[in-house]
Order: structure tokens, then sequence, then C-alpha cells
């Protein structure tokens, strides 16, 4: 009964729900970034009402919500904290060093393109994006996540070979544990 | 007057120690300038740390004069008596910069003179410290020479998202579009 | 009648100057004779005292002259008991000291064992005589041979601690003369039963004059605070079978000189306690100053005197549990002590100042001797099941029988301070690593049986007390019956 | 009977001595026959009924059974045996076997020989055969021999000389060493003595019990010893101050009426004790030290149960002894075994064994709650009694103390198996493997024990109510205890069966929700994969917190650990030898002053003749 | 047999109760502080999607196996709490297992989950949840003392250990003992705030440090379980105050008045105090309450 084909349909539907509706988001502070996130937390823009709560270990998160540019160094940290992360898991890149580098584009050991090394599920816009933007962002991943479209991390599992190649591509000395969930 | 007296001191001093030391004193502010060669820097520093009272050193820098193909080494010294710093450099050949490691006069050398190692490629004979510095993985050659091109490498490295080629100046544009005036402030910063 | 009680002082005395003659017949008779002297001398008095124990005791007469004007030798269960004990220790002491270092040689030899029978006579004489001016003599004998022991290995250190106890032994002779003068000039006798039936008739002044200069003199030779200070020097330079003879012989006649003083002669109430008093002061302070010391036998010969501070204590009380206490302890440090300083010999045998810091490690190299010395510790600390603690509960229960909780407190935090002392040693010898400068001697065949069997007796004892108990108690009653001992001498007159 | 034990015990511990030279096997083997045949003729054959009378060296020695020292034997031999079978397998390849052998037996035999002693020369006899043996094993080692042996035989000096001068005085009272004419006269003496008997008694026993001021020998002593034998040390021998105690307590203080204060004051020093035990324990960082002081404060338990001396106070004590040697001397078994495989016992040094010797955790894990006395393991019902003992008879405060101490406890119980067990696994420690067979079922017997009187305190209860009505306390079974059901004396009650089945049953649920469900879909990581900042740890980089590790809680009662017990008696030691160096030098190896000594001697008596004679 | 299935119907309705309630009041919570803060918030039922949504992520990794038992223990903690805490005075539905335990078995068994907690944190390996039991332990120790003061002083003065008789003692004498016994009141209600660490208390969390200390390494279930169980255990600890100073509560709608009432001490206290460090709270813990506690003693011998 459980794996009936609709049943499994109400199940995803509920437990979609859960997730659109309680977001716990362990934000990588790199960069100028992190400075607009507790403007978004505390009383003014006040996310919790939408159920987005700060995380403190990547176990218990869903959101990687990464303010900045990466350096190639940060890069490895991000990967780490990626891959400890639990199913289901979202990545919100936030800010232009995010989308293309930003102002950062011509830098020696600055990433350009995140979504070439982590599956990014929304990116928000802006350097920096204000907190309204931030919200519109969750706003629109809570959105994904209803329509069960967010789905980030099945795509980096399946492209697994790509992702580590590009990642390997930046940061040769591997030395981190396999991802194998 | 007070200040140049004091710096006319130093000036002697060291110059009748360091016979080939070629000073600088045309600065207006508590600041002086020798040039010594690579050789006899450990001992310049000695003399300053130990005789004339720079015993804080505030700083290891770099300047890459690609053109004459040499690396010149500046050690800013700073003196909490006579409120007074000193710069002192040396140039290094630039192909190959080599010179001695430092640290045991000041520990905190030890952190320049790894960026320095990291940075420029200069090696500092008998430096104990990892390798890696700040750039973790580096392969490249050492980043902050002139003759790296940051952003061939970056092009060359990274991957980037194709619509930056044609990206303009939009300001103009924007302008145009709403009939604003692009602000004085922000003129200054236009291409 | 096996034998007569003047064998025992005739025989060794006669064997002391035979051996330089005998000497030059062969010269390993040197050594034999003497221990075939004691072994019938042992035989000899296990016999006598196993007669008297049934019999009586028995008062022999020396040369016809009877008592009160001539010199008797009595040989009763008490003065038996501490008889058969000196020559028993004796016998252990020449098997011990058989080819003990410079023994090895003839002259050194020849000179130690003549000296060796002339303690034994002297020991024994003190113990057997009736008269207070023979023991003088046997107090000398025994006085002169231990000076002359003590110097035995001819060094500076020697000769200084010989000079010392020289110099006390003298100022004990010269006491011990004033004492016998003033009880002859007020009695007229010098006959011990004599003198003790006519004591009441003595003006007290004169009677306690003649009683400290008594105590003086012999509590010099008895190690009692403070007139001991020869013994740590002695006992530290002299040979260690000496160390065990000083422990088990000399001293041992010494305090049974002090307590037959005590007890049969003078009729002073106070003496009594006195003797408890001092016993206590040269308990604690033997044994605090034994705590801190650097060389072993110094710190064997603090301990000793502190034992016989402990048996002043018990002979203070002046019951007869205080005086069975007092015996068993005698009997028990005898054997106890003798066995520490034998195997302590052994231990420190190559070391020129035989400091207790090296006798580290040394149960790796000697096992038997440093286990046997291990024994002993916990036997004299009074640990059971060994021979200690039986003597131990002897006296504590004697002196709660008398009620004195304050000497029972007194007496076992001593106990604590010495057992501090020996374990400390015993640490060493088990459980430090050997500093390299000193090489171990394996004990010689015989020293080894001499320890064996001293350890043996401590089990025996410690197991079967039983064995012992009763010719203790038949001898401490002897003691007190006071004036049975007047009535056995004496009624030899009639 | 009574004596052929004995003396099957002494030829067994010679004969496995002397058997070290020919055979280790032989050797393992006669020494476990030197101890489990008469421990097992001694449940077999001895009876109260059965009486030895022996008269040496004019003394009159008696060795017998009651149900009192049933008890107590129960727990010597029964933890003995145990731990016999450890030391087989702990010994091996080891130095000294020989000695270790002769001393384990020497002590189990001094034990029984202290629970069968009618008489107090007996009692004393075996009392002290014991504390030298026990002394040998500290020693055992070779360790600190001068500071940690020395101090624990000198207390226990102090204490058995302290009993010999009380056993001395009963003598001089009673005429008898006889323990029945003691308890039957003591009601008749005089006041002073009744006050200076238990005094005495109670120091001598104090030691081995380690009371507070005289337990600091304890924790250099547990330490040092082997461990197969600290086992012994801490959950058996130390109950031998135990049952001292609870002879003095109860069979002399209960008719006196100065028993009353005693009992206060003893029951405050072992509540006293037991905080103390306690907050020394959470500093330690050597699993040793930690047990070792968790072992005095454990104690303190016992005895403020006995000190109160009410049924149910009594009751609880008795029954925390019984569970403590159970746990102890599991937790001490286990501290060994990780000391025989990765050769140290210190937290800061090996983490993470908790894949490694499983086996050695669940022990543990079972004696740790059982220490923290929390349900359902057999410490709990110690600790309920003794807290409902407490309160019904108006020991407000002391509930207090000891529950401080009780809830402390818990700092150091956690302390102790993160330590060895969880937190990082480090490379170092990666080729450990569980202990031998021979030692981990030792321990899980042990263990299950202390789970089985959770549940069914009946078990144990019964001997202790029968201990106590020997003793002379009415029977106390139906309004204090059923099998499976306690009860204080206001009527409360606890039942614990349906409590432990709830538990088992809950916890079943949420294992098989946890891990069936998730067990197979999750996998096993190492712990070097955890969430640190992105970081992976390197391999030698150990992230296992464990030094300071309860640095926050010391901080708050710094005030209370500035002032030690130990450091007082070490200045009165130094104080004491410098003293003595004094002494020494009056002795100045000087001829002329030796003489002048018998001069003043002589003028000294001279002048106090009339006062001396 | 009848009966046994009632039992056990009875006791699965009392945890999903208590289940219910107590993370309803940790939602509320959550919108309470958020109004202090001038915020909107969350919804009260957040807690439940919070819940639910951590009940539907995958946990693929474990550190061993006391991660998995941890959880359990922390589970049977609060079951058994609120099984032996009597939930309502007199109903068939909630008996339970009062009978057969009394107060010193509450407080102790009340130790053993965080003892399991402790040891599935400590076998993850990660130095925070090793921290963070430190810290939590410690401070267990400082309340625990006014509390098992103020437990004392009640004991002593009504001669009884069971919970359910101190509640027939206040339905007797028609006063609840918050107001005959107001030291041990005042006393249990300070030890309380340390009891359910919000803040200045919530130095075992601190996710600011110590990255929520103790649970940093369990995500998915293991949290969801922690959550649940922590949420059931706030009822149960809710309900022992209750039952013991306020007369207990005839209905369940009493039953959430009271303890509602309850919990908003240590949450407004909460909202508007800074985080102790471990010392801090200790002492403050053995400064005032103690001494209300001692005054409860005081108070129950001379009365």
């Amino acid at each position: 009964m459980i794996n009936d084909k609709n049943s499994q349909k109400i199940v995803d539907f509920i437990s979609n729900w859960a997730r659109k509706h309680s977001i716990w988001v362990l934000g990588y502070g790199t960069g100028c970034g992190a400075i607009e996130i507790p403007p978004t937390m505390t009383s003014r823009y006040d996310a919790e009402r939408l159920g987005i709560r700060g995380a403190a270990t990547p176990r218990q998160a869903d959101v990687l919500l990464i303010t900045g540019y990466l350096t190639t160094k940060t890069l490895k940290r991000v990967i780490r904290v990626y891959e400890q992360m639990q199913d289901p898991k979202y990545v919100v890149g936030f800010g232009s060093c995010t989308i293309n580098g930003g102002m950062y584009y011509d830098s020696y050991n600055t990433i350009n393109v995140l979504d070439k090394y982590l599956p990014v599920d929304v990116y928000i816009n802006g350097c920096m994006p204000r907190p309204e933007a931030v919200l519109s962002g969750f706003g629109k991943l809570q959105q994904l996540i209803g329509e069960g479209k967010a789905n980030g991390a099945t795509k980096y599992k399946e492209n697994l070979e790509w992702y580590r190649a590009n990642q390997k591509k930046v940061i040769p000395n591997w030395v981190m544990p396999e991802y194998n969930w | 007057m007070q200040e140049k007296k004091i710096k006319n001191k130093i000036i002697k001093r060291v110059k009748t120690n360091f016979k080939d030391a070629r000073d600088r004193n045309d600065f207006k502010y508590n600041r002086l300038d020798f040039s010594v060669k690579k050789e006899i820097i450990p001992s310049v520093l000695f003399y300053l740390k130990d005789e004339m009272g720079f015993i804080h050193l505030s700083h290891i820098s770099c300047v890459d004069w690609l053109e004459e193909g040499e690396l010149e080494v500046v050690f800013i010294l700073w003196s909490p008596e006579e409120k007074i710093k000193v710069f002192v450099r040396t140039r290094l050949d630039r192909d190959n910069p080599v010179m001695d490691n430092l640290d045991m006069i000041w520990r905190q050398a030890n952190t320049y003179e790894r960026e320095l190692r990291e940075m420029y490629g200069i090696q500092f004979t008998g430096l104990e410290a990892p390798d890696e510095f700040i750039l973790e993985d580096w392969q490249g050659p050492p980043p902050m020479r002139r003759d790296f091109d940051t952003e061939a490498y970056s092009n060359e490295t990274y991957f980037h998202r194709p619509g930056r080629e044609d990206a303009e100046d939009v300001r103009e544009t924007i302008t145009k579009r709403s009939g604003e005036d692009i602000p004085d402030f922000a003129k200054k910063y236009s291409r | 009648m096996v034998g007569t009680p003047v064998l025992f002082i005739v025989i060794p005395l006669l064997a002391a100057f035979l051996i330089p003659l005998l000497g030059m017949l062969w010269k390993e008779l040197v050594r034999i004779v003497p221990g075939l002297v004691l072994a019938y001398m042992l035989v000899l008095s296990v016999n006598l005292l196993n007669h008297v124990l049934i019999y009586g005791p028995i008062v022999e007469v020396i040369a016809g002259w009877r008592p009160p004007l001539g010199i008797n030798l009595v040989f009763s269960a008490f003065s038996g008991f501490l008889v058969t004990l000196v020559v028993f220790m004796g016998l252990l002491i020449w098997v011990y000291s058989y080819r003990f270092k410079r023994n090895v040689d003839f002259e050194p030899a020849k000179k130690y064992f003549l000296l060796l029978m002339m303690l034994i006579t002297g020991s024994v004489g003190i113990i057997l005589t009736g008269d207070i001016f023979n023991m003088f003599v046997f107090i000398e004998i025994t006085g002169i041979s231990g000076y002359a022991l003590t110097a035995f290995y001819t060094g500076r250190d020697s000769a200084e601690a010989s000079f010392k106890y020289l110099m006390l032994g003298s100022i004990a002779s010269t006491f011990l003369l004033l004492a016998i003068m003033i009880i002859y000039s007020q009695v007229g006798t010098l006959n011990m039963a004599d003198i003790a039936s006519k004591m009441h008739t003595i003006k007290p002044v004169y009677k306690i004059i003649s009683f400290i200069f008594f105590i003086t003199a012999i509590g010099i030779e008895a190690e009692i605070f403070p007139l001991n200070g020869w013994a740590p020097d002695a006992y530290t330079e002299a040979p260690g079978p000496v160390g065990a003879a000083f422990a088990g012989i000399v001293v041992k006649a010494s305090v049974y000189a002090i307590v037959r003083y005590v007890y049969t002669i003078f009729d002073l109430s106070g003496a009594y306690d006195f003797l408890i008093l001092i016993g206590l002061i040269t308990l604690i302070m033997a044994e605090t100053a034994a705590i801190r010391q650097e060389r072993l036998k110094r710190m064997l010969a603090y301990s000793s005197i502190g034992q016989m501070g402990l048996v002043m204590v018990a002979f203070g009380m002046g019951t007869e549990e205080g005086v069975f206490a007092a015996l068993f302890m005698i009997l028990n440090h005898a054997i106890i002590k003798s066995l520490l300083f034998f195997s302590g010999s052994y231990l420190v045998y190559n070391s020129k100042h035989k400091y207790i810091k090296e006798v580290n490690g040394m149960s790796k190299y000697l096992p038997i001797t440093s286990l046997l010395f291990a024994l002993g510790a916990f036997a004299i600390v009074g640990l059971p099941p060994f021979a200690g603690f039986w003597s131990k509960l002897s006296m504590l229960t004697a002196a709660a029988d008398s009620n004195m909780l304050f000497i029972i407190a007194l007496v076992l935090i001593v106990s604590v301070v010495e057992l501090v002392y020996y374990l400390r040693v015993v640490n060493r010898i088990y459980f430090f690593n050997k500093e390299e400068k000193t090489e171990p001697k394996k004990p010689t065949f015989n020293a080894l049986i001499v320890m064996i069997t001293l350890g043996a007796l401590i089990l025996v004892i410690g197991f079967y007390p039983d064995a012992i108990t009763g010719i203790l108690h038949k001898a401490s009653a002897d003691l007190m019956d006071k004036g049975q001992y007047i009535h056995d001498v004496l009624s030899l007159n009639k | 009977m009574n004596y052929i034990i004995l003396v099957v015990f002494l030829g067994g511990a010679l004969l496995t001595f002397f058997a070290g030279k020919i055979n280790n096997v032989l050797q393992d083997i006669l020494f476990l026959a030197s101890i489990l045949v008469p421990a097992s003729l001694f449940f077999a054959y001895v009876h109260a009924g059965n009486i030895f009378n022996l008269t040496l060296g004019g003394i009159h020695l008696s060795l017998g059974i009651n149900a009192m020292s049933w008890l107590f034997a129960l727990i010597v031999l029964g933890l003995g045996s145990m731990a016999a079978f450890y030391s087989v397998s702990f010994m091996k390849g080891k130095e000294r076997r020989g000695y270790f052998y002769f001393n384990f037996i020497l002590t189990i035999m001094a034990m029984t020989g202290i629970l069968m002693s009618r008489d107090l020369v007996s009692f004393f006899i075996f009392w002290e055969i014991m504390t030298w043996s026990s002394y040998l094993m500290t020693v055992y080692n070779g360790k600190d021999v001068q500071t940690v042996g020395i101090k624990y035989f000198v207390f226990s000096a102090i204490g058995a000389y302290a009993m010999l001068m009380a056993i001395v005085v009963i003598h001089s009272i009673n005429g008898s060493f006889m323990i029945e004419d003691l308890v039957r006269s003591f009601p008749e003496m005089p006041v002073n003595m009744q006050i200076l008997i238990p005094v005495l008694l109670l120091t001598g026993f104090g030691v081995k019990a380690a009371i507070m001021p005289l337990h600091v020998w304890a924790p250099g002593a547990y330490s040092n010893a082997p461990m197969a034998y600290t086992s012994i040390f801490s959950g058996a021998l130390s109950k031998m101050g135990i049952y001292g105690m609870v002879i003095v307590m109860v069979s002399l203080l209960s008719y006196v009426p100065e028993g009353y204060w005693f009992r206060e004051v003893i029951a405050w020093m072992g509540g006293i004790t037991a905080v103390i035990g306690t907050l020394w324990a959470i500093k330690q960082d050597d699993a040793k030290k930690l047990l070792a002081y968790s072992s005095i404060a454990q104690l303190g338990y016992i005895i403020v149960g006995i000190g109160i001396g009410t049924p149910l106070a009594m009751m609880a004590g008795l029954f925390l002894a019984v569970v403590h040697a159970l746990f102890k001397g599991t937790l001490f078994l286990a501290v060994g075994a990780i000391e025989r495989q990765t050769g140290t016992s210190n937290f800061r040094e090996v983490t993470g064994l908790i894949r490694k010797m499983p086996w050695t955790f669940v022990a543990s894990l079972i004696s740790i709650i059982s220490l923290a006395g929390i349900p359902p393991m057999g410490g709990f019902v110690g600790k309920w009694m003794l807290y409902e003992s407490l309160l019904t008879s108006n020991h407000y405060l002391l509930v207090i103390v000891i529950f401080f101490s009780s809830t402390a406890a818990f700092l150091y119980c956690y302390k102790f198996l993160f330590g060895f067990f969880l937190g990082q696994e480090e490379k170092e420690w990666a080729n450990v493997k569980e202990a031998p067979v021979l030692m981990v079922v030792p321990m899980l017997i042990l263990s299950f024990f202390s789970f089985l009187l959770g549940t069914y305190p009946g078990i144990i209860l019964k001997p202790i109510d029968a201990g106590m009505q020997y003793l002379g306390y009415g029977i106390t079974q139906n309004h204090l205890w059923q099998t499976s059901v306690i009860f204080n004396t206001w009527g409360n009650q606890v039942v614990l069966q349906p409590l432990l089945y709830s538990i088992i049953a809950i916890f079943l649920f949420f294992l098989i929700f946890l891990t069936i469900k998730s067990f197979k879909q999750t996998r096993y990581v190492t712990t070097k994969d955890i969430s640190s900042s992105g970081e992976v740890p390197k391999e030698h980089e150990n992230l296992t917190f464990s030094v300071d590790f309860m640095q926050p809680f010391m901080r708050a009662v710094e005030p209370v650990m500035r002032r030690q017990i130990d450091k007082y008696y070490t200045g009165l030691a130094n104080g004491l030898e410098a003293l003595f160096d004094f002494m020494r030098k009056i002795y100045t190896g000087n001829g002329q002053t030796y003489a002048i000594y018998v001069i003043v001697f002589v003028v000294i008596l001279l002048l106090f003749k009339d006062i001396l004679f | 047999m009848n009966e046994l299935w009632f039992d056990i119907m009875g006791a699965i309705v009392t945890v999903i109760v208590a289940f219910v309630v107590g993370i309803t009041y940790m939602g509320l919570s959550r919108k309470i502080t958020a109004r202090v803060q001038n915020r909107k918030g969350p919804p009260f039922y957040q807690n439940f999607i919070d819940a639910l949504k951590l009940a539907s992520k995958t946990s693929a990794i474990h550190h061993g196996f006391m991660q998995h038992v941890g959880p359990a223990f922390m589970m049977i903690t609060s079951i058994m709490s609120v099984l032996i805490i009597p939930v309502l005075r007199g109903n068939a539905w909630f008996v339970n297992l009062n009978f057969h335990g009394d107060l010193i078995f509450i407080l102790y068994i009340m130790v053993f989950g965080p003892l399991g907690m402790a040891l599935g944190a400590g076998q993850t390996g990660n130095p925070n949840s090793a921290i963070g039991v430190t810290r939590g332990l410690s401070q267990m120790v400082g309340f625990e003392i006014p509390w098992v003061m103020a437990l004392v002083a009640l004991m002593m003065q009504y001669h009884t250990t069971s919970i359910v008789d101190l509640m027939n003692v206040q339905i007797q004498s028609g006063m609840w003992l918050m107001f005959s016994s107001p030291f041990a009141f005042i006393a249990a209600v300070m030890a309380m705030l340390g009891m359910f660490r919000y803040s200045p208390f919530d130095i075992v969390g601190a996710p600011q440090e110590l990255a929520s200390g103790p649970m940093s390494e369990n995500g998915g279930k293991y949290l969801f379980t922690l959550m649940s169980s922590g949420s059931i255990f706030a009822f149960a600890k809710l309900t022992l105050y209750v039952d013991l100073f306020m007369g207990g509560a005839g209905n369940l709608v009493e039953l959430v008045i009271k303890t509602f009432a309850l919990y908003l001490i240590p949450m407004l206290y909460g909202v508007t105090s800074p985080r102790y460090r471990t010392e801090q709270s200790i002492r403050w813990f053995w400064g005032w309450p103690t001494f209300f506690g001692f005054l409860a003693i005081i108070y129950a011998v001379v009365f």
C-alpha cells in the first residue's frame, strides 16, 4: 500500500509541504553577503514567519546559502559542507559573485560560476541583494520545493562525475571522503 | 627640527657602519629609507633592532621591477621610542630570487616570508614552514608578479558564464533611457 | 643433673684462651673449636633448662664458698632461658661469621673468635652470677671484648667508635664500682640474694643513690637514652655479626642485670615507673632518630635501641604478664634483629659507607637475602602472622591490664614510625633500580643457613607461639618470685 | 571446616607461588583452584553452626560464620572468583606472576578469615594479613612506592593500631577477646570506655572504608595496584571496613545512649566523604584515579546508610555494599582490560574504543548506569532506599548532600564512558582488539548481576535481611521489601518489575524504529567525518575534547577544591620528618657530648630522686 | 488481557497527548518570543511542520551504534516520565504507571535520557557535542540542588514521597501547595528555569558557540526523535509541577491552562535575558534558589 503510486504522491505532497514551510538555512557567510542575513532574520523582515530559520550544523540544515564569492580555498569547504548535509537539500546562490563572478570575474582564485561545482537551485541576483530580494528568492525556492522541482541534490548525485571533474580541476589536491549517500 | 636631527643622526650611524647603504632623506615625515645589498640585510636589520631601537617589524613588502628584472624586498621597521620608521630595501634577481631567512630576528617575519614566497616566489633559505600559506593547491606562477596575467589565468582555469564579453558600461544607456544625468561622483568611476 | 652452670663460664673462657694455641696446631681449628664449644654449651643449656623447668632452679657454688660469702651461680628458669638464648645466638653468630670478610685470614680470625668467646663468656656470666662484684667483672670482660670487636676492621671510623664505647664503658665501670661500694658499705655483703634480703635495712638515700649509679652504669651497656651514644657508632662500624652479637647477646645480658636489680635486689617502688619512663624516652628517641638515618646499620642500631626501650617498658609494668611480654620481646628481638643484621650485612656487603640507598634493587641479585630481610622487617614491626606480633600483643595486653592507655597509644604511634622506615628500606630493595656502584655479594652457604634458620624460627613462632610461651611463662613466674630466689640461694647455707 | 578453608587458601597460595618456577599454565590452574575450591567449600559446607576453636599462645581463638558475615563472604568470594578468572588472562605474560597470585590468594584468605573470626585477635591477625598483602599489591608496579605505598601502609597501620589498642583495652575490661563477650558487656562498661572503644574501632575500620579524613591513601593505592586486584581492593576489601563498622554501629552503639551522636557524626562524615570523593573524581584525568575517588564517594553512601541505622537505611547501606562490589569491580576490571589492550588508562590518550572493545563497553555502560543510580540497575534500588530512609528518619540536609554528590557523580560517569569509549577514533588505537574472553566474561557476569538486582532486589535483600536479623533487627520483609517491590516506612513504594518491562518495551520499540528503519539505510562513517566548519580533520588531528573536561563545573566549585586534606597530611608528615631530623642530631657522634649526657643523666636523677623513687 | 490492552491504549494516548501539547508549546514559545521581539513570528504549528520535515529527511550516515541508541534512551526517559507522572486526577485513561514509582524514582529516571543522549553525542566524535554535554551535566548539578530541596521540603512536610499522595493532600486541604509551601514553589520554579534550558541557561545548545552542542551531528530522524522526546519531556515536567504545586488537573483543558501558565515563566524570563557562562549559571542556582530551598526546608520543619 505504501508503495502504491497514489499514496506515494500523497506522501510526497505532505512532505513537500512540510519541507516548503520549514527551511533551515545554513548560511555560508563568505564575502560581503553575510551582512544581509541579519536584517533578513530580524524584526524588520522576519524570515522566521515563513518557517525559515538558521541551522547550526550541516547535518540539520536544508538549505546551503552561499553569500558571495568563493575562492578555490573556500570552495573546498563549501563542497564539504554540502556533502555533509542530508537529503533533501538545496543550494541558494546569493549575489552576483556566485552567478558570474561579479566584480571578481578576473581574479586568479575565485570561481565564477557556482553551478558548475554545486547544483544551485535558486540564484538571488544583486550586489548585494536586499532582504526583499532574499525573501523573494526563498519564496521561489519554496515554490520549487512545493512543486517538487527543487531537485538539485538528485542532479548532483546523477552527474556526480561531471561535478567532481569540475571540482578537481580547481582543487587538484583532492583529499576528501567519498560522497556516496 | 628635532625629528630631522634624529633622522640625520640615524643616517650617519647607519652609513658609518654600512658603507654601501644608499639613503633617501627627502621624506616629509618620520620616514627614512635605505637601500642595501641583500648580503648585508641581516646585519643591517640586526643593527637597527639591537643598536638603534627599531624593535618592531611592521611589514615585509615586495615590489616587482619587471623592467629592470629585479624584485625589491622592503622591510619596514618602527622605533617606538623615536617614532620613526625605516624602510630597508634590497634588490633580488628576478629569475632567481633567493635571500636569507630572517625569522630569527623577528618571529613574525615568518608569516611575511611565507606570503612573499607564495605570492612572489622569493625563496628564503632556511625558512621552516609548510609550503602552503594562503593559496591552497596553487599550481600557477606566483600570482603577484607583474607578468602574471590574472584574467587570462582566470579564463583558462575557471568557467565563465557567457554574456559578460559584450557587457558594456550600461550607465550611459540607462541615462538615455530614463533621461537622468550621471551624477558627478559617478562620472569619476565611469569607463 | 647433666651438667653444672659453672661449665658455661669455664668452657668458653678456656676455649678463648686455647684458641691461639690450637691455631698453632692447625689453623682451621681456630674456626672449628668455638663452634664445637658453643654447640656443646647449647646442648648443655637446653638440658639444664629442661631440668630446671621441672625440678626448680640450680644454685651452683664456686670453689666451695657458700653464699653469702662466696660466689654462686644461679641457673633458674629465667636466667636459664636467657643463657640458652645467648648461647644459641652465639652459635648462630659463629656459623654466620665462619668465613665472614676479614675472617678468611688466619690472624684476624684468631682474634675474632677469641674475642667472641670472651664476649659470650662475659654475657653468660652476667646472667648466671649471683654476686654483684662478680657481675662487675663479667661486665668488664664483655665490655673489653666489645671494644676490641668494634675496632675489628681497624679503620679510622672503627677506632673512633671503639674509643667512644671505651670511654662510656669506663664511665660505666666507675659508676658500677661506686654503686657496689655503697651497697657493700651499707650491707656488708656482695651476694645478691643476701643484699636483697637485707635491703630494707639500708637508708633510702643510699639505696636510691646506689640504684641510680647502677642504672647509669648498666644503662650504658643496655643502651638506654641518653647513655647510648656509643651504640649507633659501634653497631655501624663493627662487623655485621658483631652487631648481631651486641643486639642479641650483650644488650640482653645488660637488660637482665637491670631487671635483676629492679626486681630482686632493690625494693624501690618507683623503680618500675622509672623503667617505664626511661624505656619510653629511649623508645621514642631511638625510633625518631632512626627514621632519618642514611646508613642501614645505623638505622638498625637505633631500631635495636628502640626495641630495648620497649622491653624496658614491659619490664616496668612489674606484672607477670609484663615480664612475660618483655621476655617474649627479648626472644623475638634477638631472633629478628639478628636476622636483619645478618641479611642487612649482605645487602650492603661491598659498600663503603653502607648507605641505605645502596640496597636499591638488591632483590634481583640476592633474592633469598632480600626476602629474609623483608620478613625480618615485617616481623619486627609486629605484623601478624610473624613472631613479632605475639610479643607486641602480649605487651599491649599487659599494658592494658595495668591501665596504661597512654603508654599503649604512645607505643603504637612509635610503631608507625618504625613501620615507615623499615618499609622504606624494603621498598628500596624490591622496587628501586640498582645503582651501579656496589657489587652485590652472594651470601655464603653457612650464612644462608643461619638466615634461613632464623627466618624459619620467625615463622614457627608466628604460627605456633605455644612452642615458646610455656618456657616464657615459667621464666616470668620465676623472676617475679623474689622470695623464692633469696630462699634458693641462701638455703645453701644450711 | 572453617579452618580447612583457610588452610587450603594458604597452601594454595604457597603452591601457586612456587608452581611458577615449573610451569605457567600449572600456576594458573593452581591459582584458580586455590580460589575456587575453598570458595565452593565455603558455600557448600560452612553454616552458621560450625565453630572451630583453637588456643594459640594462650589466647582463645574461634572461627565461625554468621548470617551477617555470610553476606560479606558472598561479596568477597563471588567477586574474588570473578576477578580470579580475569586475573589469569590479565597476568598472561607479565612479571611477578607468583607475587601477584600469592598476594591475591592471601588477601582473599585474610578477608574470609576476618569474616569468620569470632574473636578480636584472629580478626586483627587476618586484618593485618589483609593489610600487608594488599600493600604488597599496591607496590606491585614499583611506582611511587615511597609515597603511595608508604601512605597506604601508614594509614592502615594507624587504623590497625587503633584497633589493636581497642582490642587490648577490651581485653583488660572483659578478660576475653570474644566479640560476643564484647557485645554482651558493652552496655555495662564505663562511659569513657563506651566512647573510647568505638572511636578506636571506627578509626580502624574507617581507614579501610576510606571515610573522609582518612581517605587520602585510597586514590593512590587503588590506582597503583594492578587492576585485576583493585576490583577486589575497592569492591571487597573496603567492605571489610564496612563490615567492622556494622558490628560497631549496630552491635555496640545501638545499646548505649551515646550511640545516637556517633551515628549522626559517622553519617555526616559519610556524606561529606561522598561529596568530596565525587568532586575530586570529576577532576581526574586518569581512569584509575577517577574510579578510586568514586569508590571513596560510594563508600560514603554506604557509611551514611549504616550510620543512620534505621532498618531501611541499614538495608540500603548493605545493598549498596553488594551493588558497589558488583559495579565497581566491573569498572576496575574494565579499566584493567583497557590498560592491557592499549597500555594506558589516561582519558587524554585513549579515545574511541567503543567499536574496538564493544563488550567491555557494554559491561562498563551497565555498571556506570548502576553506579549513577539510574533505574533499572541495581544502584538505583540502593540509592532509593538510602534516600527514603534519610527522609523518613528526618535527615533532610543529609539528603541534599547525598543528592548533590549523586548528581555530580553523573559528571564523572560520563567522563569515564566518553573518555575511553566515545570521541574520535584515532589511528593509534586502530589495531586495538577486544580483551580476551576470560577477561570479558567475568565483567559481563558481574554487570548482569547488577542488572538483575535492579529488578529483583529481593534476591540479595533476603540474605541482607537474615544478616540484619542476626544483628538484632526485626524481620523487615513485607513491610520494606518484596522480591521486586521496595517500600519506605511511610508506605510509599517502587514497583520495579513493571517499570523495567515498560523501559525495555519502549527501548525495544525505539531501537527497532531507529535501527531497523535507519540502520540499514545509513552507513557508518568514521568520526573524522564530522561537521567542523567544512574542514576535513587530518588523520593525526585528534579533535576529541578530553583536556580539562569538566572545567566549567570545576570553576564553579573551585573554592571547595582549593583545600585538600592531603596537603595537611603532607605538611604534618614533613613537619614530623623535620622534627625527627632535629632529634637525630641529638646523637652528635661526639664522644664528649655523650659523656656529658651521662653526667647530665646522673645529675638529673640525683636531683629528682625524691620524685622518681 | 482486556485490561492490559486498555492500559497500553491509555499509555499510547498519554504519549500522543504529551507530544501534541509539548510540541505546540514549543511552537507557541517561538511565536511569543517573536512577538516580544516585535516580529510576526512563525505560526504556532510551525514545530509540527519542522518535526514532519525532519521525519521526512533521510539519515544516510551514523557514527556508531550509540548514535542510534542515544535518542532511544532519551525517548524512554520522556515516555517513562509521562507515564509515571499522574496526568489527570482520577481519570481511567491516564492511570498508566502512576502507582509504580515515586518522586525519587522520577528524579532519577529523568537523568537517564540526558545521559543516553550524551553517550550518543559522544559517539559522534564532534568536540562541540562533548563540550555541550559537559555544560549540560554541570548545569544539571546546579539546578538539581534547589529542585531537590523543594521536593525534600514537600516530602518532609506531608510525609510521603508519592506524587499521587501529594495531589490527594491538596485535594483534601483544598489549597494548592504553591500557597501552602510557597518557598518550595519559588525554589522549584527557579530550578525550572534551568530545567527548560531557555536563555539565560541555554548553555548546552548555544548555537553561536557550540553549533547546537550535543545535537550537532544529529539530523533527520535523530533530530526528530530528540525533538519529539524533548517536547514530551517538557510536558511531563510541566505536568509534574502542576501535580506538585497546583493540585493537579481534573481535565485536559485545565491541565493545558495550568501547564501553559507555568511554561510562560521560563520562556518569558528567557526572551529577555542574555546567556550565562556555565559557572555563572551553576553559581546562580546555588545562590538565591538554594536559599529559597533552605527556607522551604526550614518552613517544612517548623510548620
